[in-house]
């Protein structure tokens, strides 16, 4: 390899692989040339990567040269360290959540019943994640807090109201004996 | 043909992988046609290996030991005279499943020098390392969908019913152990009437000595002794004493028991 | 910034500073297209490289974007003394490596099977290399693992996926049925 061309396209290739600065006489050495021609060579490259449509540019540093990222596109390269969390609801979560949805505004006592378990802490959870509220309380005995679902709830379903959550066939809701026959 | 494969036969020792690689090496050595392989000489090749092999004390794989075992079957099949010439679907070559094998093996083997021959190319080809960029974690969206609401609702009303439902039934099986216990009482009281006394309430279900549910449960039992014509009631004064008389005029001499509802 | 140009600048970018291979998905997420859009891209992009006067150039590499040099400079890249290249691998290892790619996922009775010797050891080292890895068990009596190839296998061997592996060419099995010639 002789050309001009031919010789740009080691030094990149001598440049990419390094990673770290490669000194003038290293690439001299490499390509052939004198460490002038050489000067002259790289002082070319560092233009013509500054002029043509690279994202990478060519640096001089003490002597030696190196290739990087051209810094006016620092903002695309950050978004390579965005790690984006997906985050899901828990079994219990969606669980807790959806008898809210489909009952609200419902008591804590409620929700209990109908899942058998104690149902503070993934209650305390839907409230931190903004997806229900309390909404007021029971005339009941003791006033307890109703919940009902929030706006953003609505929002991270897709939904533009509730009348749009998904309906429950007849068919589908299973029948729970009311009343303990005596027979 | 034999003095081209004597020829060829002064082998070197190389490290074969396994029988068919040495196979192979014979093979192409030789300059062989895979469909056609001479077994005699190949048998006679592979035999000469191992000993040499053994000569020098080299372990020999067992997998060797199995092709020399195949190779010499093979040979003695060709020798033999064929019993049933006429019949040609009898006339298989003992060599095809062997060539079969090594054809298989060949593919591979050809493949393995494409992949040699890239890996070759490639090991040219010199990657950067990363260049440090700070990680920023974003909390994203929730990842929800509103049909696994629906499913959860239903999941949780199913499990709901089948609780509240297991309910029921503990209710039921209590209640039937019940009516056992009423089955007994009636046979107690017909007990008491064989004797031809008559009974009084209070004595027999004594308040002091029975829970409330047993003394109901004799109640009861009472009414039934009386429904089943094994006894006649008697109560004279209201709220007062019941008296339990045993029927004389009892219509059959059937067990009364067999006369108690089975429910 | 919007323009073909502008988007390939962003693309080089990126690929330089991650090193890594970049998923098609991540790409087209930072230039604001969609993955139908930047796949265009990107194998413009690559044939780009490949005609035009670089030292490095683009790989596909199972849906996703590395840069690295064109091998045919490994020479000129040897030079500099700071890489390092890799050791082949045996005739062995080769032979099984292509067993595997051939018919991934396989268990190692296969493998040996074809190979007639046992391949405990070569499987070993291959899995070490990240060449191959195991990719769960078989539904047959005794739950042998299964093996396949990896990512890094498509890279050291210079495919962008398991479709361009060479075609097997099935050696057609001549009748061998005729009269048996008593040598």
């Amino acid at each position: 390899m002789s050309s001009i061309n031919d010789t740009e396209v080691i030094i990149e290739a001598l440049l990419f692989a390094s990673g770290d600065p490669v000194s003038l006489e290293r690439i001299a050495e490499i390509i052939g040339h004198d460490k002038k021609t050489t000067k002259v060579i790289m002082t070319n490259l560092i233009y013509k990567y500054q002029n043509t449509s690279r994202g990478i540019m060519l640096r001089e540093i003490d002597n030696a040269y190196q290739l990087c990222t051209k810094p006016e596109l620092d903002e695309y390269v950050q978004q390579l360290g965005t790690v984006r969390r997906k985050q899901g609801l828990t079994p219990q979560a969606y669980e807790t959540l959806s008898i809210v949805a489909y009952n609200q505004p419902v008591t804590r006592a409620y929700i209990e019943q109908i899942r058998g378990v104690n149902s503070d802490g993934v209650l305390l959870k839907l409230v931190e994640r903004n997806l229900i509220e309390e909404v007021g309380r029971d005339d009941t005995p003791g006033k307890p807090k109703l919940y009902a679902t929030t706006e953003e709830f609505l929002r991270v379903f897709g939904f533009s109201s509730l009348k749009e959550l998904p309906p429950l066939e007849m068919n589908e809701i299973p029948e729970v004996y009311e009343n303990v026959p005596l027979d | 043909m034999k003095s081209a494969l004597t020829d060829a036969c002064t082998l070197k020792l190389e490290n074969f992988e396994g029988p068919f690689d040495l196979l192979f090496y014979l093979i192409e050595k030789n300059q062989i046609d895979i469909y056609d392989i001479p077994i005699l000489e190949i048998t006679e090749q592979y035999l000469d290996y191992l000993s040499a092999m053994q000569e020098l004390d080299l372990d020999i794989a067992s997998e060797f030991l199995v092709m020399a075992a195949t190779l010499l079957h093979i040979k003695s099949r060709l020798l033999l005279p064929n019993k049933e010439p006429q019949l040609e679907e009898d006339t298989v070559d003992p060599r095809e499943e062997l060539i079969i094998k090594l054809l298989e093996y060949k593919k591979y083997k050809e493949y393995a020098k494409i992949l040699a021959v890239r890996d070759e190319k490639w090991r040219g080809a010199h990657y950067k390392l990363p260049e440090a960029i700070p990680d920023i974690i974003t909390e994203n969206e929730l990842e929800v969908s509103p049909e696994t609401l629906r499913a959860c609702m239903i999941d949780v009303l199913q499990r709901y019913r089948d609780k509240m439902n297991d309910v029921s039934k503990k209710m039921k099986r209590i209640l039937n152990h019940e009516k056992v216990s009423l089955r007994s009482k009636v046979k107690e009281l017909l007990g008491f009437l064989k004797n031809g006394v008559k009974l009084c309430f209070s004595k027999i279900y004594n308040k002091r000595k029975m829970s409330r549910l047993e003394i109901a449960t004799g109640f009861l039992a009472t009414l039934e002794v009386v429904r089943i014509g094994q006894a006649l009631i008697d109560q004279p004064a209201a709220f007062g004493e019941i008296y339990l008389t045993p029927n004389k005029h009892k219509k059959n001499d059937t067990d009364p028991m067999t006369l108690i509802e089975d429910e």
